[in-house]
């Protein structure tokens, strides 16, 4: 469906001449054979798109090192369950709610960590501190905990209580990503290779080149059906793709359509959805006519049909569904270019100082096609008679643009942010995104701030509903973000092998899920 | 004694069209010299005709094949991601690739062959130094100062070209030096300095003419290069930045389309290579032309032109 | 006949890889106005680098360069200026000297791009090309060629034209015609012959070539690795050498008339090297002459009877030309 | 020689240092890297911790000189990144670009050799355009273009070759080294061509042919020599582009080399990291110089000798 194999064109004889020519010369051809990403028949082979920095469980809130650890090195408590949302147990068997501040956790006997330390509530309380109240910075801690310290004691060896200063509707959730490291681990540093008790472990990295995991002979629960598995890195898309396509791999991550997977192409709904964040206290971005006008020019049913190769939504709220505080009825701003060049029109007219240059900034390879996307919206805004300038950012200057404190006299800017909550609970979102002084929020109101905390007290469906109601909110009253689209990953995936993408496997991508086609 | 002929004797200025005959007289060449004109007519005049054309999204036809006219003779190379023209975003990019590959190579070449042409003729320290600093910025990853001066300023074209030119410089100070030193030992030099003649003068009499087809042949190849870098700059995303556009950033862009669109890379690639062919073409010719000693081989026949040198 | 050109103990000293060399130890030289002074020796006695020291494209360590009473060496500025336009030089290489980029009318011409005052426009420099072309016997409509649409012997015309286009009052030839055909080397010295007579112009002319040095020098200089070791006119030197060197050298040039020639004197070895010059007499190590005196002693100039202004560094000159054939 | 070599040793010092303080200060012109590894809710005091702890906070003088006391004694400090040291993770990059870059280069100047001499032995014959035509082109494409679609073709379409990464043995040389060895055979291709052309009408090469010097002779003991000196350059030039990192290719390939680590180090704002790679490269980079030099030189020696013979 993405696209043929490959179509012969009348450059490529060329270019196939040229390459022969070079290859006669370096006389060498060799069957297609095992070229070994690894393995042999009880191994796996996956290639990604970068080599994970460090493997280090507290930072597995980074995409790059989680999709390897977690869940396969280590294991949390307890675990999300992508489709249904339900939490389920894990290393804990139970938990309650013991007081509003406390949880107690009942955690499973018998498991030890591969470095044969036993699991116990000890090891648990150590994690967490280490993780969550220690000065090591972790990632882990700024995604999920913010800036709260957790009182964590073990009762015994099999109980575990937690303590938040506030009470936390939420707290298991958010220990579902802790991940359980042994107690022999330094507390002073990160370090690059784990200690867990998954059901694999780090047999052999060799940095820059591979990373083979081995599966772990204690585990404690099923034994997963590889017993190798190997990760590589490839930067280009197409080389990914190829290299499934060729057989020395069997499964490659974050494809883009034109990547050229084929029929082994696997769509997924990956829980990220793209959005332009406004700097609303900068001016014109401050007056709201423009932020409306920059909404009503964006048409999300065409950018996710064409561009997007209809594996998007267009999206009216920050979170996808199966996010707790999901609106399905998604209001999704129409498209109209007229009322945007209206809108600006009449706020010139108010002295607005509408022909202020205004940047719009992304950050290269954020995901497929994001160039163009950028491209279109800067189009369509020009129509509508702002002076919009395109500039693609690396990583690290575009997070200083997204993360609080912000850069000062950047003049105004909007911000192509794309945000995947990967915890199942809006708040997580709410606090980061929607709050006046959220970490990655250019403006809000004490109103809406006010409405943010009551929702986030709240549980069950009265959560939900709650949640859910302030979309609409955001877009009438606050206006700071031009949501785009519900966004889709690709994996290409080895005929030999079964998996069922679901919307974490980027983030933690299971290989214990994994099993040869038989 | 006073014998008063009239002979004319401007000999320099009746060359002019003596270089035109010459150069109708080679086919190839002269096709060379119509194309980089073609190009360079196009750069300068085609975005008027079409700039709007090459901005015209149209999401519905995006990637649409090329070789027909279903689409107008605009999209008759095919339509971009966006449905734009490929056509028409050819020619637009065609001034930006030049006005930031023609800048380039004429700053680099002028900066890097007065240094060298300087350091080569005093020789001795003033050598050493040059070449030490020419050492530096080849050792220096030219990436790095691609990202910190289009990080620390914005990456505007100006400067691209500030950051291509710097990092090219070396290459003509290396050569110019060289041959500078060993054209200062000349005895025409010699001559010159007999007359009291300043060095400066005599660098701009005798070593530049002699060394200038050399590094106008350096530059040519140069010329490519430049044009790759920059797309290379673009493949990592700190090229030029749309909604400009360059033949290097359609070549980038396109590559990830490679086997479903071919052709959004295939025809910027090419303009690249007509472009840098014909005037490694006209430069070799050039070179041929502007020697008094080898300009004669011009007036042979194609086929014959090598043989005679070799018997 | 008042010198024109006085050089005084001249001594330069190069650093090489290995040490020092030492090019030119203690040359003294006069030359008149209108006169011709050849300056002999085998290849490496410093001529090449006292001609380049003549016309200060190297500098002296020692000794004093007297033109026209002045030190050219202490001139700058316009000074300096008007001096390189008064001494002018002729290159052996006729290939190597002239630019082959530059039509023979521009080569000409080059000089006055420095000496701009010497005329006033286009027009003037253009009728003096064709004078100064037709003065050396090329066509004037030769100003449009190319050095390599000429032959050597053309080429060096184009030389001296060169040479002559300042006006110059004294022109250092650097084995002008050692690169030239016999039949081309009597036109060009012809040439310089006619010039000197027409022009009044000093040459300073430099050749291992010793008929051609008989041929139109007044006073010659023997060099050997560094250092004169005889000087005289002409015809006192060719007549009566006084050195072993110059007998040697004499001896072995190409005589035009059979009876002329004697017997050969085969020098035995190479030069030495002039980074290890041998003491005492420098010339020992090959004179079938040497005694234990050469070694140990600098030898004394011997003064020609016949004629005060020749004379020898030598400790056993040589007697009469019958000497020289017995041996 | 050996003096030759102590003095180029002694005035290359200098400059390298220079290369070392260009980068270090360079490198902290784009910016803090405490967004990329700092959690989002890094508190100001976690952000001073961090500062503190990777010595940002210091003057960037007193930065400087720690930076350098710690180079003279071989510390060149640890990856923000991964928390390795520096100078392991880029000696460990290394040879796989320099095997990249000497592998690329000996194919490319043995195939110059050979196609740049036959096209010049014949001037502006058939085989001669051709091969000038393209060598022009292949100096002309981008090497990603040549990349992914050789990728397509010979490991996909024909499943000849792997597509890419270290592991596949020989075979797997093979994309990699052909996409880098396109351009600069092409470009030394013209060089050799050009340099022969002029070598073999030059006068002693056509005395050597004159006293009845086989044809294969001429090439290989008198013109090949002469023209060896020109393509030197451009070759040394090329190599020094190659050592400084083939970026693309080791990113397209997967090839843990120096260019990938440099560039990973730049985005990743891994100052040490790249400090490390730029010292490393820069030093090869200056005893390549040296070896071309020494190479000019042996160079010249015989070709006098030539011409005297």
């Amino acid at each position: 469906m993405l696209s043929p194999p490959i179509r012969r064109s009348r450059g490529l004889p060329k270019v196939a001449g040229l390459l022969g020519l070079a290859l006669v010369a370096s006389g060498c051809t060799v069957a297609n054979s095992e070229y070994v990403t690894g393995g042999g028949a009880d191994g796996l082979r996956i290639v990604l798109p970068q080599e994970p920095p460090t493997l280090e469980a507290c930072q597995s809130s980074l995409t790059a090192t989680g999709v390897v650890v977690r869940s396969n090195i280590t294991e949390p408590l307890l675990e999300r369950d992508p489709d249904s949302g339900e939490l389920e147990p894990l290393l804990a068997t139970e938990w309650e709610q013991t007081s509003p501040e406390t949880w107690t956790f009942k955690l499973r006997e018998g498991v030890t960590f591969t470095d044969g330390t036993p699991f116990d509530a000890e090891a648990a309380a150590f994690t967490i501190d280490r993780a969550v109240n220690s000065d090591l910075a972790c990632e882990v801690e700024g995604y999920v905990f913010g800036d709260t310290d957790l009182e964590v004691e073990a009762v015994d060896e099999t109980t575990l209580t937690v303590t938040s200063p506030e009470p936390d509707p939420i707290l298991p959730l958010r220990l579902s990503f802790v991940e359980m490291v042994s107690t022999k681990t330094s507390t002073t540093e990160k370090v690059r290779e784990p200690i867990g008790t998954g059901p694999y472990r780090v047999a052999d990295w060799q940095a820059g080149q591979r990373l083979s995991l081995e599966s772990n002979p204690g585990y404690w629960g099923e034994v997963p059906a590889y017993k190798n598995v190997n990760y590589v890195w490839r930067a280009e898309g197409s080389v990914r793709a190829a290299m499934v396509a060729n057989g020395e791999a069997d499964i490659a991550t974050s494809l883009a359509p034109e990547d050229g997977a084929g029929e082994l192409a696997v769509a997924y709904a990956n829980n990220e959805t793209t959005a332009l964040r406004m700097q609303a206290d900068q001016p014109p971005l401050d007056d709201i006519r423009i932020r409306q006008a920059v909404n009503y020019v964006i048409d999300r049913k065409l950018l996710a049909e064409t561009l997007f190769e209809k594996l998007a939504q267009p999206a009216g709220e920050l979170i996808p569904d199966g996010i707790v505080g999901y609106e399905p009825d998604e209001q999704i701003w129409p498209y109209d270019a007229a009322r945007a060049k209206q809108l600006v029109d009449e706020a010139r007219a108010d002295g607005v100082p509408v022909d202020t240059e205004i940047r719009l900034i992304g950050r290269n390879a954020q995901f497929p096609r994001i160039t163009e996307t950028i491209e279109v919206i800067q189009g369509e805004l020009a129509k509508a008679g702002l002076n919009v300038k395109i500039e693609m950012m690396d990583t690290n200057a575009q997070l200083e643009y997204q993360i609080r404190p912000f850069p000062k006299d950047t003049g105004p800017y909007l911000l192509m942010i794309m945000h995947g909550n990967q915890a199942g609970d809006a708040a997580f979102t709410l606090d980061q995104y929607m709050l006046a002084e959220g970490y990655q929020s250019s403006w809000g109101t004490a109103e809406f701030d006010q409405k943010i905390r009551a929702a986030e007290a709240l549980v069950g469906q009265e959560r939900q509903d709650a949640m859910a109601a302030l979309w609409q909110y955001e877009q009438e009253e606050i206006t700071q973000y031009a949501y785009i689209a519900h966004m889709s990953a690709i994996m290409a995936k080895s005929p030999n092998v079964s998996y069922r993408p679901n919307s974490a496997s980027g983030d933690e991508m299971r290989l214990a899920e994994m099993s040869p086609v038989s | 004694m006073s014998a008063t002929l009239e002979t004319p004797l401007e000999a320099p200025r009746s060359q002019n069209p003596k270089l035109l005959t010459l150069l109708l007289k080679d086919k190839v060449a002269t096709l060379a010299a119509l194309v980089l004109c073609f190009v360079f007519l196009t750069a300068v005049f085609g975005p008027m005709l079409v700039a709007e054309q090459a901005r015209e999204q149209n999401l519905l036809n995006a990637n649409a094949e090329p070789f027909t006219l279903d689409g107008g003779w605009l999209n008759f190379l095919g339509t971009d991601p966006l449905g734009r023209s490929v056509l028409a975003r050819l020619i637009v990019a065609s001034r930006t690739t030049l006005s930031v590959a023609v800048p380039a190579v004429l700053l680099s070449l002028v900066i890097g062959s007065l240094i060298g042409m300087w350091a080569g003729y005093h020789r001795g320290r003033r050598e050493t130094v040059v070449m030490r600093i020419a050492d530096i910025i080849l050792s220096f990853p030219s990436l790095l100062m691609a990202v910190v001066v289009l990080y620390i300023f914005s990456p505007s074209s100006a400067n691209l070209v500030l950051v291509l030119a710097i990092t090219r410089i070396p290459i003509y100070l290396r050569t110019a030096r060289a041959e500078s030193a060993e054209l200062q030992s000349r005895l025409f030099v010699d001559a010159a300095r007999t007359f009291g003649t300043k060095p400066t003068a005599i660098i701009f009499r005798h070593v530049l003419p002699i060394i200038l087809p050399t590094l106008l042949t350096v530059a040519t190849l140069d010329f490519c290069f430049v044009m790759l870098s920059e797309s290379s700059l673009s493949f990592l995303g700190i090229g030029i930045q749309p909604p400009s556009v360059s033949w290097g950033l359609m070549v980038a862009q396109g590559r990830t389309y490679l086997q479903t669109a071919w052709w959004l890379s295939f025809f910027p690639g090419l303009a690249i290579v007509i472009t840098t062919v014909s005037a490694t073409v006209l430069a070799s010719w050039a070179r041929l032309a502007t020697d008094p000693a080898q300009r004669w081989r011009l007036t042979l026949p194609r086929h014959k032109r090598g043989r005679k040198e070799v018997k | 006949m008042s010198n024109l050109l006085e050089v005084n103990d001249l001594t330069k000293t190069f650093d090489v890889k290995d040490g020092k060399l030492k090019a030119l130890d203690g040359i003294s030289l006069k030359l008149g106005k209108g006169e011709t002074l050849g300056l002999v020796g085998e290849s490496g006695c410093g001529k090449s680098t006292l001609a380049r020291t003549l016309l200060m494209l190297e500098k002296p360590d020692a000794g004093t360069v007297r033109f026209d009473g002045t030190d050219p060496f202490a001139l700058r500025g316009k000074q300096l200026l008007a001096w390189r336009r008064r001494v002018q030089m002729v290159f052996q290489d006729p290939y190597g000297s002239l630019n082959s980029r530059m039509t023979a009318g521009q080569i000409i011409a080059e000089p006055w791009k420095t000496h701009k005052h010497m005329y006033a426009n286009s027009r003037d420099r253009a009728a003096r090309v064709r004078e100064l072309l037709h003065l050396v016997g090329l066509r004037p409509s030769d100003a449009d060629r190319y050095p390599q649409e000429f032959s050597g012997g053309q080429r060096q015309r184009l030389g001296i034209a060169r040479a002559l286009a300042l006006q110059p009052d004294v022109i250092i030839c650097d084995e002008p015609v050692s690169a030239l055909d016999l039949s081309v080397q009597a036109q060009v010295l012809n040439l310089l012959n006619d010039l000197q007579r027409q022009l009044q112009v000093s040459y300073v002319f430099i050749s291992h070539d010793l008929s051609v040095v008989r041929h139109v020098a007044d006073r010659v200089a023997v060099m050997y690795l560094g250092r004169v070791v005889e000087q005289g006119p002409t015809e006192a030197v060719f007549e009566r050498p006084k050195h072993p060197y110059t007998a040697a050298l004499m001896s072995a040039a190409p005589k035009l008339h059979q009876a002329d020639r004697g017997e050969r004197i085969l020098l035995k070895g190479e030069i030495p090297s002039p980074l290890n010059p041998p003491s005492g007499c420098r010339f020992r190590t090959r004179c079938w002459k040497a005694t234990d005196i050469c070694a140990s002693a600098a030898p004394p100039l011997v003064q020609d009877p016949e004629s005060k202004d020749h004379g020898a560094e030598c400790h056993h000159p040589m007697e009469s030309p019958r000497q020289l054939a017995l041996a | 020689m050996t003096g030759f070599l102590r003095r180029r040793a002694v005035t290359s010092l200098l400059p390298l240092i220079a290369v070392l303080l260009g980068v270090f200060f360079l490198a902290r012109l784009t910016g803090d890297p405490a967004n990329l590894y700092l959690p989002v809710s890094a508190t100001p005091e976690q952000r001073q911790n961090f500062i503190e702890a990777n010595g940002l906070d210091d003057s960037i003088w007193v930065q400087m000189w720690d930076y350098l006391g710690g180079v003279l004694t071989l510390d060149f400090g640890d990856s923000l990144r991964t928390g390795e040291s520096a100078a392991a993770m880029a000696l460990r990059a290394f040879p796989a670009t320099l095997q990249l870059a000497f592998s690329t280069m000996l194919i490319a100047v043995v195939g110059a050799v050979v196609i740049g001499s036959w096209a010049a032995y014949r001037p502006n014959s058939v085989a001669d355009r051709i091969s000038s035509f393209l060598s022009m082109t292949a100096a002309s494409v981008p090497d990603f273009w040549f990349a992914i679609v050789g990728v397509w073709i010979f490991a996909v379409s024909l499943g000849w070759l792997p597509t890419s990464g270290v592991t596949g043995g020989m075979a797997s040389w093979v994309l990699p080294v052909a996409t880098l060895v396109i351009r600069p055979l092409g470009v030394l291709t013209q060089v050799v061509r050009g340099a022969m052309v002029s070598a073999l009408s030059a006068p002693y090469v056509r005395l050597a042919r004159s006293k009845g010097a086989g044809d294969l002779r001429v090439v290989t003991h008198h013109a090949l020599r002469n023209a060896a000196a020109p393509a030197l350059t451009v070759a040394g030039d090329l190599m020094v582009g190659l050592i400084n990192g083939a970026v693309v290719v080791e990113t397209i390939f997967g090839w843990p080399g120096i260019g990938k680590l440099m560039i990973d180090s730049i985005l990743g704002r891994d100052f040490a990291v790249l400090q490390a790679c730029v010292l490393l490269t820069a030093v090869s980079i200056f005893v390549l110089n040296i070896l071309i030099d020494i190479g000019y030189a042996l160079l010249d020696a015989r070709v006098r000798e030539k011409v005297s013979a």
